[in-house]
This record gives C-alpha cells, structure tokens and sequence, in this order.
C-alpha cells in the first residue's frame, strides 16, 4: 500500500528525489536550494541523499542560474532550476526567451534543452511585493517553452517527474498559496499524460476553466453554484502551452458557456488566447462570450488588498451568472 | 518626526583619492589575484571591547553629544528593529527583516550623508530610513503589507526599499548621472548586501559608475550570509576587491564600527561629490537574527558563530566606549533606555491603528493618467464592492 | 510651408530634436546613438548638438540603461532609451516589469517615470536571428506600461513627441522595415492624441486591424480585395495598450467581421486581446469569430524563410475569405 | 573538412597558476586600482616586424611546418573573410561580420584547443571554426539567412554562433561544470568581445567560474571597439584586469601575435584542464574592417588609426618571421596562395548553390516533441503552399 496523505510541497519533494533517482544526469540548481531546502522546503533534504553536485546552491544571480543551466543542459545534463519566487525570474528572461527556448530549433534538434525552471506563483501568502506574480503569459507567448501548471499534490508528484523525463523546455508553476495542501497520494498509480487537461467536475451550464490555484477557487465556486441551482463544469486546464483544447472544445460544446479565471492581469492573459480559441473553434455553438475572471491590470497590489485584487468564488459566481444571463 | 536628530556635520578629512597607482608585480598572470583565503585588514576606529584605536589613512574626531547621538541612534533602531519582529510574531506583520547586528553599518552610513545626498536601500535598510527621517511606522507599513513605502523618497532623499536584488544599484547610478548633469551638489549611497554582488546588475552599475565617473558610492552590508548561502557561494575573494576589477577603489570596514563606518562612507561620499567617482565600501558585519521572520537559521549555521559574533556587537561596544572614556554616564543610558520604550511603544500602538489601504487606490497610482480600461475596472470593482455593501447593509 | 517628404526614420530623427529643444530634461541613451546616430541613423546629429551629456553612448548592456534610465527619470529627466533591436530588450525585462512599470505604483505616484523605451521591431529586412522580434505583447500585458507602434512618418514625428511628453513610461515600437518609406510631413499640423486608434480606410464588409509594418500589408490587401469586389476596413490601432476600443467597436459593429493582423507569434499575440475584448462587446453583431493572422508559433526563422512566416497581403486575404465565409 | 590540419600538438610549460600572491600595498584604498591611463604590457613573442622575442613567463617552440600551418590557417581565413565579404556586397549573403585583423587572436585561441575542450563563439569567430573543423560555408549558411548555423555543435566541440552579446560566457560556464561532473578531460574557452564584458552575464559568468572553480577561459577579444564605441565607453582600466577584481587571473596578450596568443591560451586552458578554475585572456587588437558589412566606421572612427594598425597586421608579421627566420620560401607562400583562392572559389561556388531551406524545416525543431497546436500551424501552413502550387500549376 503506498498511499499517504502529503502535501503540495512534499509531493513535489517526493517527486524531485524519484527522477533523481532514476536519471544521475537530473541536477538540481537554485538559490538556498541546499542546507535550507528551498524557502518552500521543495528541495529538503535532497542536497544531504545527493551531494552538492547535484544539488546545487548557486550564487545570487537568474541570468547565471539560467545560463548555466543552458550548458549543463547542451552537456547532457537534465537541470531542474528553482526560481525561488515568481518575481524574480525576470532577471533571467533573456537566458529563458532567447536560449532556453530556442536552442533546440537554432542548432536543428542537435542541442538538448532539457530544463525544467520551477516557478512558485501567485499570490495569496500576504507576502511583500514581487512575490506573488502569476507571469504564465510571458512564457506561454514565446514559442520553443512548454508551460505547465500543477494545482494538487498528486499531479505535482507526477507533473514534476514527467517534466523532468520531456525533452523541452518547461516552465513548471507551482501554486505557491497551495503548498501545504494534502491529499492521498499513490505512489504506484498510474499518471495520466503532462500536456492533458483534467475535467474535475462535471456540470452543464456553464463550463469554467482554472489552472494551479485557481483550480480549488473555481471548485468552490461550482459548489456555491449548486447551491443556487447552477450547475457548472470546472476543467483544470494542467498544461498552458500547448493548450489541450480537445478537452475544453468537447466541454465548451456541451454547456454553450465559459468562463476563464487566472490570476494574471486580464490584459493578454490566458483567457485572452482561450477566449480567441473557443470562439474561433465553437463559434455557432456559444450562447455566452467567454468570460474573464483575472487580476486586475495594475501591479500587484500590497497584501491587506490582495483579497480585493484576486479572482474569487464570488467574482467567479458573479461571471458565471453574467454568462448565464446572456 | 520629532524623535530623529539633525545629521551630525563635519569638516571633512582631506581628500584620500589621489592618483591611482598600479600594483602590478613583475608575473603577469598573478598580477592582482588575491589569496582566496587571506582575509584583509579592516579599517577600525574601535575594537569590539570598545578601545578607541587610530588607523593611518582614517580618522575622526568627534564631541561626546555627537558620539552619544551615535549610541542613541543605534539604540532607538534596534529598539524599533525588536518590536517589529515581535509584532510579526504576533500577527500584525506578513513578514519583517531584522537589522539586528547590522545597526553600526547602517547608522554610520546613515549619518554621512548630507542633505543633498540621496540614498537607495535594499528592504532592510531600517537604520538608515531612521537617519533620513522616515517614520519607523512607514517601514512597517510596508511590512504590514498596507503599501511598498509610504514616505516620499524625493522629499526624504531616501528611495524606496527595492526587493529584487541589485536593481536599485543602477536606479543609484541613474539617479548620481542626473546630479552631474543639473545643479546637484550630493551623491548617492547604494545600499546592498554580500549576495547581490553576484547580480548582473550591481556589476553593470559599477561599469556606468565607473565610465561616467558617477558620484555614487556603493555600500555593501556584507552580513556573510544571502538568506542561506554563505559568502564563499558568492565570491572567491574579499568583496571589497571586486572594485579594483573595474578600476575604482574598494575598502573594507568593520560593519560593526559605527565610527569607522562613518569615518570610510564620508570620505568616499566626499570624494563622488567632487568628481571623483564611485567607491565600493564593503562594511563587514554580521546578520546576527534570521534573514527574515520566514528563516530558520539552525537549518544552516551553527550557533557558535553567533556567539562569536555576539563578542563584537556594534551597540555593546560604543556603550563601552562611551564608558570607558568617560562621555556617558547610567544616566545617559537610562534616558535612551525610556526613549527607547516610548518609542517601542509609538511603535507598537502606531502599527495596531494602522488603517488598511483603500482598495480602490490599487487602479489609482498604476499611472499618471489613468487609461480607459483601467478606469472600467476600477468603475466595475467600485460597483461590485458596493454591490456587497449593499448586500451587508440589506442583511 | 512646412511640408516636406521624408522618411519615418528621419521623422523620428526630428521629433526628437524637437523633443529636445522644447525640454532640456529629455536625454537620449543607448548602445551607439552617439557619432554613430544609431544603427539606423535615428539619432544622427543629435550628439553633435546636444552634446555627450544629452545624447548618451552607454556602455553595452541594456539591463544597465532601463535601471539607470529609472534613476534619471527619479531625478525629473525624460530619458529616452534606445534598445538597438527588438530581440536585445530582454537584459532589460527585469528593469521594465519591475521597476519601469511599478515604480509610479509603489511610490504612491511620487516617483515620476517618464521614460520612453524606442524599439525597432518587426522582421522583413532579411537580418540574422535577434533581429526581427515582435515583442509588444510581452508588454502590453505588463500593467504601468504603456504601449504603442507607429506605422507611418506622419505618426513617427508626432507620436514620438506626444510620447516623450507623457507622464507615463512609453514602449514606443517603430517598424524597422518602414524606416526608409516616405510621406509628406507638416510640422505644423495638430497632431491626433497619442492614445487614439485611426480608421486608415473605409469598408462595408471586414474589419483588419493592423498596426505597426502591418498596416501597410493590411492596406494592400485591403486594396487587392477590392479588386475582388470585397469591401474592407482598415484600422491603425496606434496604440496597442491601452487599446482604443471605441474605433474597433464601431467598426466591427458595422462590418460585424473582424481580422487582426501582426507579426508576432499568434498564441497570446495581440489578437488574442482583441478578439476576447470584440467578442465580448459585440457578440450578437459579429457575423463570424475574430480571426487572427499572425507569425507561427515558432522561433522566427533564418531570413530565407522570413517570406513565409511574416503575415502578408495572401494571407490576411485568405483570412478575409474565411470570415466572409462563415 | 580536408583543408584543415590536425592541431598542433605539444608539451605544455609547467603550471604558472601557484599559490596567489596578494598585492594590497599599505594604503587600502588604493591598494589595487589601477590608473586609467596607463597602458600595460602585453605577453609578445613576436614584434610587429617578425622578430622571434623572448617573454618571461611564456614561451613556445615550434617546428617550421608547425609555424607554416598557423600561417596557412591565418592566411586561409583571411581569404574566407575576404570572400564572404566580397559575397555579401554582390547581394549573396544578408550580412556578414568580418575577422579582417583578428586572424592571429582567433586561430592562436583555436589552435590551444585539444579535442576535449569546448568553444562558445559569438558571432565572430570563423577563425575558430576553422580551427574546429567547421567548413566555411556552414557559417557562411547563417549570414545568407539559410539557418543559424548548421554545424554539430557537440560533434564539432564548437557551439552555436550566438548573437545576444554575451550570452554564451554562461552557457561556456555551465557546459563547464557539466565537464566536472562527467567523465571530461577538456576545458571550455569561451569567446567576446570588449563590449561584452559590461553585460551583467559576463560578469555573472566570472562568478559562477570562478565560485564553482569552472574548467573555463575566458577569451576576449578587444578589437578597440563595440560597433561605433570605443573601449573607453566600458571600462575605466585594461580589461583583462577585470578578473581580479573577482579572484582570478587576467593577462593581456598581444591579439596580431599569433603565437603568444597561442603560448598563452594553451596555458590557461591546461590550468583550467586541471582544476584551477578560470583565467581571463584580453587578446588586444584591432578590427581593420567595419563592425559589419552594415556599419560605416568612417562616422566615428579616424584613418590614421587604421594606419597605425595596419603595421600591426597579424599575418604580414607572422610572414616576415618565416622569411626572416628562413622558415619558409617563396614556394611555400606561392602554394598558400594558390591553396587561399582554391578555397575562395569553393566558398564562392558553394554559396551561389546552397539550397533555400525547406519552409517546413521552421515548424520541425522548435521543439523536440512538436505540440498539438504546431502541428496544426504546420498542416495548415502545407496546405496554404500547396494552394500556391496548385495555382502555379494551374496559370
Ligand atoms: C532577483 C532576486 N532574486 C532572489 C530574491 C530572493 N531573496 C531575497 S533576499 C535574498 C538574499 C539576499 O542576500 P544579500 O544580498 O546578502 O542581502 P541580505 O538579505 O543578507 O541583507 C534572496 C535570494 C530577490 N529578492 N530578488
Ligand atoms: C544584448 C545585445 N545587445 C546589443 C546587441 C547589438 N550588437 C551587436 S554586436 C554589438 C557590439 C559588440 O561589441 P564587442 O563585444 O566588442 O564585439 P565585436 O563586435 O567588437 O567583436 C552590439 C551592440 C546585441 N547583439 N546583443
Ligand atoms: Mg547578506
Ligand atoms: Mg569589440
């Protein structure tokens, strides 16, 4: 019997010491990484089983951690790095955007890009500024990335795993506020495939789309939903780019109606390019626009006001129900 | 605010940055390479059992009112600096960051700046807002999680706290190209710790630094710690060196020598006000709590280096000072010990009545002139929140 | 009479030179702006009459020039940065995303930002890798930045000006390969505001939005399609964020079709937004989904094979077709 | 590739990298700043006349046929240089960037390279190539917009061309550290430029080498210039001293010199080879041609300066050292010279032939696994050609 009840965290931790176990060429690099474990305890206890070779506390600096990461990969290597919060990724944007996600097509597939760049994001932790981006966007609109998103312990288990295995480039979102989450995990099961959406209830009214945090947000919303008499279907959505849209399409179909949540500012954000997608494909098929529910377009705001600021059940009730009436 | 004193002002000691010589040796490929383990001399003013020592290049000469303005000073911010981890334990901050044992650094610092002069702190620069006269209360407004700052950084020549690491070194050097091409008379002090060194940007402000001949000063807490990592995952090499690799000098100071502190950064803020360019003061101290109210430091040092630190407390040591040589007496402490508590608990009560932000102020400041969208979102989150008000007040 | 012929790069040359007579707070600075007068000549002979402490050849790294470009504007100048080529503004992403754009935000609106980041954009100049980007989208979704792309001379000198006049920090695109294109300048005209979209050519039938190199590509399909015998609509949207809806919306409504047309890859592209946006605002009016044409979601590829992946005249008629068939 | 010539191999000078020799003088602050305008002197061991000199600390020795294959390579890539340029003004190639100048510095680096080690070029580096194995006309493929260069770059041990300045010192870094952790032998020698070295990643990549004590040389070349600025717009001192300032060696070698470039990077990549971590070389020379074929140096840039240089050239000196020294004879250069334009009508040829790259060829590689979407992107793309073709066909 191998299931246990485990966090978000842990799970990721499980996940991170079985690829390494399974391929010595998997190393892991970041800030605080080692003695400490990551400042979420992702990696605890790791740099202890495999040494500092493997487990590797990097200096200070994005652009390095990425950068090297870019040898180590064309080495061979399979470098899993950890930026240790969303806002601090962007000092590595150029290595990730101009490198990471084009190496494999500039030297005609020769090259190997096997990096998988941990992201904890999004907020919700009543942390201080820059620490609770949801920057997805950024990476889904840059071709050569793939983007995923886990919003449970047991997809973070084998999400990580499964990243680590894929031969591109992946950024990995971590739902920060989700970490200490727990459910049965069973180690022996099997996964379903990294790029597949997930329906994670049923309904028929309206179909509703959500991604790492906003997975259990909207979960609650379509309970509330039910209690009203509305029954709504929740997919989480797992991987961002590329979009498994068969799933969405099939769903959007039956119900007539969509609404998006993230909680990314809504200006560009994934509901944009969904919205665009669904439309285009279930045109005839829409009794509704699809719908936004996202951050606002204003930086993040300070944390007495993060509640205002992100999406939740009620805004996404509010949207269901502005659907509902169109 | 009433409770910070004028910055004390000096005459200045003459001008040390004369011609620069090479100290090339005769073997190329060892031509500047230091030991990575040799540990240079620091400059020192006071020994940790607060003995008053003269060093040849650095002096000072102070009147007693103005070495006790010192002691208060570091006092009354690591009073400040107490309570606000108290308040985050008791839930009334998300999250604080502790100068403790890093009070000499930063009130030495603080203390050589004049007026003109423009400061730029990381997120743990408590002692040296206090210099510039930030209410304590707008720090921990931060910490509280009410705003990113709530002081004018132009008015108070004090910018904001910047969190991503590095980034504020550039807006340092930005900020000192301006005062060289307007009327400015000061320089600017870039605060930054020991792992930001390894950030891109803080090396390319020492490259603008140094090709504009910028007056800025560049000075780095090195507190032997980036939240987990020590300095060796860092550097090689003594930090302070790492100037002379982009041709403008270096120095280390005892961090924990407020007069030492005081004496090094005058000189070189000196020195970027007349033309002289950029220096890096490395001020070696020590982070004697934990990186944040988040660390958990026995994850990764032991405590006997805290005890050995402890052994030179920059506050213990100007106590002893002040005693030894006779310019303070019990009651002088007894009197900055009450200051201390009423302040601590301005503090304390200051923070409770707090008011929470306005909501609405999120839309108002994300630009000068608002755009039409971000005026709808804020139109639709203004009637929304008053769609609950209703609700409630139906209710 | 003060109309003469000139280029969209001298265009911009003037509008700068006037910029900077009417300001003395307004400084250049970028990589070889100085004698040089930029690789593409924008700045030529600024330097040389301004002076090296008003036109600044900075040391090359472009993080270095956005952070002390803040610290500039901190001090009350108007800086204006030239990033050489789109595909070099990535060094600089940390500086724009988290000081550029927040910093007006964080200081409670005392810390003025005024700060234009000039970037030549778009491909079809046959050039090497780096050198053909489109990346606006990166910061149209970044919320305390503003974004906006000229596609004409006339545009260029005023546009230029209007931005360097605002409070607020500009992205300000310029179409590379439009650089050499003539049009009759008067510098006496009243200039259209700044944040205004600009209806370029009337149809009945199909709305295309453009903006930037693409106008041009729209309005010779719009051209080509006449001789087909369809009637198509042709927006400038000037400004890419915030956008203008009030023209789209008008348009749409009439047409009740809508292409957008860029270069940048289609996933999460500007078209994604704007479908989003007209869909939700006119979904009884629309006659067919938004449609988009945009560069393939690739890497954008060795010159030989730019003809193919740039959205053109073929293309954006083949999207014509598509919407009138629905 | 059957032009190119094995590397030369030989007995490498015992290790120069000793203990460390600190040389802080009395005086910190000035204790390693070095004076902005003194010029120091550079490893020689060939004048600009082609006299055979001696240098303390470095030395060569090689047979004449070693000696004539570093003139054919010098001489062969000047020819390529020549030709891609003549190419490009007759429309052929979309760019090109020339080594005009920078033959000496490009192949003494490549030809220190064993076949273990590794070499990250930017955009400049033919020479290196050549050095490599690279046929020319896979560079030549990258600036006629037919790909981003089509060479192998784990076959050939030499990366891609990488046109984001600097870039690729850390990927140079990380492979690096990749060759610590495998079985590797060899050492990465990673190329820039003078402009480069104010790139945050560069100066990261200085970090992580010498943190993690990489197997890494630095290479830069400084040509005097960054497109249109001149050296003095990145740095206040001699580049190569940027190393110190982070703890490791920089040396200053003669760039036109062949063969102390050679003597030195040997050296510093055997150190590396055996554990000693990074050295920065500063090969210093001069770009005789534009920036590109785009650029017009004549808008910042004086002829005279040319002239000075042109005594300088790299090849003519290592010529007059053969003729001087009775290492070569007229035959000997008559046969390069026949050996130069064989090539050039290669490269010609096999330029005006090159095939266009298939459409689909975009679509192929972005991604080892290519996407649902992308496929579709792909699909459809193939289809919308074929309604061409079909068109074609049909007219
Ligand atoms: C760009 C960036 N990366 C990572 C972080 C997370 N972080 C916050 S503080 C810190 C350590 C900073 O160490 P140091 O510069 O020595 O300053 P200290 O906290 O010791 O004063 C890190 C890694 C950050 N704030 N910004
Ligand atoms: C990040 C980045 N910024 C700007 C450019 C445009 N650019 C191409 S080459 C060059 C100058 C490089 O100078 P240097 O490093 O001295 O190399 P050199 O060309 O002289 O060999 C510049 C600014 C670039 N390629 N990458
Ligand atoms: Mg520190
Ligand atoms: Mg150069």
């Amino acid at each position: 019997m191998s299931t246990s009840p485990v966090t978000l965290g842990k799970a990721l931790n499980m996940g991170l010491r079985k690829a390494m176990e399974d391929d010595a060429k998997v190393l892991l690099m970041g800030e605080d990484i080692g003695k400490l474990g990551g400042v979420f305890r992702v990696t605890d206890g790791l740099q202890k089983d495999f040494g500092e070779d493997r487990v590797i506390d990097t200096p200070l600096a994005e652009s390095g951690i990425l950068g090297t990461a870019v040898g180590l990969a064309m080495r061979g290597f399979r470098p899993v790095v950890e930026i240790q919060f969303d806002g601090f990724v962007y000092p590595a944007y150029d290595q990730i955007v101009c490198q990471v996600a084009k190496l494999h097509a500039r030297s005609r597939g020769r090259l190997p890009m096997s990096i998988v760049i941990r992201i904890p994001f999004g907020g919700g932790i009543g942390a201080v500024e820059h620490h609770s981006e949801s920057p997805e966007a950024y990476f889904a609109h840059t071709a050569g990335l793939k983007v995923v998103a886990c919003s449970n312990p047991v997809d973070a288990y084998w999400m990580i795993q499964q990243a680590i295995a894929h031969p591109d480039p992946i950024v990995f979102f971590e739902p920060k506020r989700r970490y200490w989450e727990k459910a049965e995990l069973d180690t022996e099961a099997t996964p379903e495939p990294l790029f597949a959406s997930r329906l994670v209830r049923e309904g028929s009214q309206v179909t509703v789309l959500a991604y790492g945090p906003m997975v259990k947000t909207a979960l609650q919303a379509a309970s509330a939903a039910e209690e009203e008499g509305i029954s709504v279907e929740v997919l989480d959505l797992r991987t961002i780019s590329p979009l498994d849209m068969g799933p969405v399409l099939a769903s959007v179909r039956r119900t007539g109606r969509c609404v998006v949540v993230h909680e990314a500012p809504s200006n560009l954000g994934l509901g944009a390019e969904l919205s665009a997608r669904i439309t285009e494909a279930c045109f005839y098929e829409l009794e509704a626009p699809v719908l936004r529910v996202g951050g606002y377009d204003t930086p993040y705001p300070p944390s007495k006001l993060e509640e205002d600021y992100l999406p939740d059940l009620d805004r996404v009730l509010e949207a269901v129900d502005r659907s509902l009436a169109f | 605010m009433s409770e910070v004193p004028e910055p004390v002002h000096h005459g200045f000691e003459p001008n040390p940055f004369g011609p620069h010589h090479d100290p090339i040796s005769s073997d190329p490929i060892h031509a500047d390479v230091a030991s990575p383990v040799e540990q240079p001399e620091l400059v020192q003013l006071l020994t940790p059992e607060g003995e008053r020592v003269e060093h040849p290049d650095y002096s000072i000469d102070l009147s007693a009112e103005e070495v006790q303005a010192l002691y208060r000073d570091l006092a009354l911010v690591r009073r400040v600096d107490v309570e606000a981890t108290a308040l985050q334990r008791q839930g009334e901050l998300g999250i604080w960051a502790s100068l403790l044992g890093q009070e000499a650094a930063q009130i030495g610092a603080g203390r050589a700046l004049l007026p003109d002069d423009m400061a730029f702190p990381t997120y743990r620069e408590h002692g040296v807002a206090w210099c510039r006269g930030i209410d304590p209360l707008s720090i921990i407004g931060l910490f509280r999680g009410c705003d990113s700052g709530s002081w004018d950084p132009i008015e108070s020549k004090f910018s904001l706290y910047t969190i991503v690491i590095g980034a504020q070194t550039l807006h340092a050097v930005g900020y000192a190209m301006g005062m060289q091409r307007d009327e400015g008379q000061g320089a600017c002090l870039a605060f930054f710790g020991d792992g930001a060194t390894s950030q891109g940007d803080v090396n390319e402000a020492f490259i603008f630094a140094a090709v504009f001949d910028a007056p800025v000063v560049f000075f780095c807490q090195n507190n032997q710690y980036a939240i987990s990592e020590p300095i060796e995952k860092q550097t090689r090499i003594p930090l302070y060196r790492r100037a002379s690799g982009f041709g403008f000098p270096g120095i280390r100071v005892d961090g924990n020598d407020v007069l030492a502190v005081l004496a090094v950064t005058r000189r070189a803020l000196e020195a970027a006000r007349s033309g002289q360019g950029p220096t890096l003061i490395e001020a070696y101290t020590y982070r004697m709590g934990a990186h944040t109210t988040s660390d958990d430091p026995s994850r990764y040092r032991l405590a006997s280096e805290m005890e050995a630190w402890k052994l030179k407390d920059p506050i213990e040591r100007l106590k002893a000072y002040l005693v030894r040589s006779g310019q303070a007496d019990a009651a002088f402490f007894d009197a900055i010990q009450a200051e201390s508590d009423e302040l601590a608990a301005r503090v304390r009560s200051g923070t409770m009545e707090m008011p929470d932000p306005d909501p609405v102020s999120m839309f108002e400041n994300t630009y000068a002139e608002i755009t039409p969208y971000l005026e709808e979102q804020r139109d639709t989150f203004l009637a929304y929140q008053a769609g609950f008000s209703d609700q409630d007040s139906h209710a």
